[in-house]
């Protein structure tokens, strides 16, 4: 079983990568696909006319203000996305099944009461943000679907304790699900080779880390590559194995990713 | 939670870990986050006309999307 | 096993059915919910600036005129709709799980490569409406789900022979659901009591049916009413034993029909 | 596909099914479906200059949401 998070990051179609999974499928892999929706939002938030909004925490992680008219958007450009990955699986002869963490109750989230946001220097509460993270996944109705011949692919929003739609973080949802679902492998793409040494330049790929580096190689991440290192180490507590960060921008991204290439996390 | 009178001049209001006054060099804006210089605590403005504190909540690094 | 096609048409909320769905599946039925986006796809797509068009065909039935575009918010505005459901179910205690027809294939569908199209007198043939007609129900996944204790929450598109989303009339998903599904009644709500004799006048409501009647009955449908008509029909030679049509707007409209108020079919 | 000249005055297209000849009282517009007044075949505008004609498809009665 491996779990694989495509990047929802600007560039990144997700043709390259369903192409390895349905090659993986048909090979007789099961594979769960999860996916965010970030740069997504953001054109349809524009579409729609509600620019979109961010936080940044004071240690310095940048995401989405989401209130309750941004989680709207979110939550259509998630799923628009959703059936985009679905349809294009299909078309590659993969039973693919799109999810979101609402449906089913399949990501079960704590919705934080308040964030706090630093602006120009100044740092506030913020408690109209519908952001949280999943504390507990279906594994049950993904085995089910998987027994049915299908390839659940997952994406945000998560699902509250109130029943609210919440936002949360892909790559830490597929963390969670890959451990839920006692996968071997979880390989985290996105458009960068993995975690460099001195971003941006790719010649300073750290080539693998024992999970003991980690807490002090999430230093070097820049941007959204913070998270992922952290999505990495909750899933190898979690029991996955092995966690790769692969580039996606290249051709057949997961069987390299599967092959070494990219930071291997174990 | 503790309110003050708003001063021309300065602005102030009383810390409700400590009771000490605290004096802003600008008006804060609503829910920032100030640190008592006397007892350390970390205080919300929960309200502005008074200035209103109170014990800003625990919160734990988390992000969405 | 009971299937719910819930209105899609304007000024009904989704409340008071899914009240009674709560109260049906805690007394142990099984239910599949369907429901279309028609009125939803109108405002989003106001929202987004792209009118919505329409078509009517020589016998005068109306339907979106469904090209790319219109497809796209098509599927926007049904998925919104149905993660509204969704969560109105969820939050009354129903584990609710959406899905739309092109998701593991639940409703494969033939496109029709051609319709016809009156426009002022003038009769033409358009070629780039994505519509069809669902030709075959995945049962084996919704009884999966059903397993798992899930109640699915269905809606448009389905998938065509291309893999492309193809709008389809939900009333006719969901007699050919019910049929895939063995279901013993088909509940189809909207905003009026039943197929009336002399529309809109709620007096000269038909309280039954036998299938022979139906055909001529059709005559006496007026709009949306026409493609429920027929999607009875289809129910019925699908193995239905019986199909209500009846009353979205008021209390406890399930249990209504269910206990014979609106028009029965049989 | 039949194809015809387009006069100025009538607008004219050949039947592809029976050879008839087919006058139009205005420009008809594409993808419009005439019928051939002598055979009865039903036929679709498939270009316009100049006018050209073929068999129409054959399209059963359906409606999406």
């Amino acid at each position: 079983m491996i779990v694989v998070k495509i990047g929802g990051a600007e560039g990144i179609g997700p043709q390259l990568a369903c192409e390895d999974i349905a090659r993986l499928i048909h090979a007789g892999e099961r594979v769960v696909v999860v996916h965010g929706g970030s740069h997504d939002t953001n054109t349809l938030a524009e579409r729609l006319g509600v620019p979109p909004r961010f936080i940044t925490s004071p240690s310095g992680h940048t995401s989405r203000y989401t209130d309750a008219r941004a989680m709207e958007i979110f939550e259509m450009a998630c799923r628009r996305l959703n059936a985009r990955i679905v349809r294009t699986l299909r078309a590659l002869g993969v039973d693919a099944l799109g999810l979101s963490g609402v449906d089913g109750g399949l990501w079960k989230a704590r919705r934080k009461p308040a964030v706090r946001a630093v602006d120009n220097g100044v740092t506030t509460i913020i408690r109209d943000d519908h952001s949280g993270t999943v504390e507990r996944v279906d594994a049950d109705l993904l085995h089910a679907l998987l027994g049915a011949g299908k390839t659940p692919v997952l994406c945000p929003p998560a699902i509250g304790h109130e029943h609210e739609p919440l936002n949360v973080d892909a790559d830490r949802a597929a963390a969670i699900t890959a451990g839920a679902m006692r996968a071997h492998t979880l390989v985290i793409l996105s458009n960068v080779p993995g975690l460099l040494r001195a971003f941006p330049d790719e010649a300073t790929l750290i080539p693998s880390l024992a999970r003991v580096e980690l807490d002090s190689a999430i230093e070097l991440a820049q941007g959204r590559m913070k998270r992922k290192v952290i999505a990495a180490g909750e899933a190898l507590d979690a029991g996955v194995h092995r966690v790769v960060l692969a580039d996606a921008r290249r051709e057949h991204p997961i069987e390299r990713a599967l092959a070494g290439q990219g930071t291997v996390l174990a | 939670m503790s309110q003050t009178a708003t001063t021309t001049e300065t602005l102030t209001a009383t810390c409700p870990e400590c009771g000490a006054t605290i004096t802003f060099s600008r008006p804060p804006r609503r829910h920032e986050i100030v640190r008592c210089p006397d007892c350390g605590a970390e205080l919300e403005v929960t309200a502005l006309s008074p200035i209103t504190l109170a014990l800003a909540p625990e919160v734990e690094e988390d992000w969405g999307e």
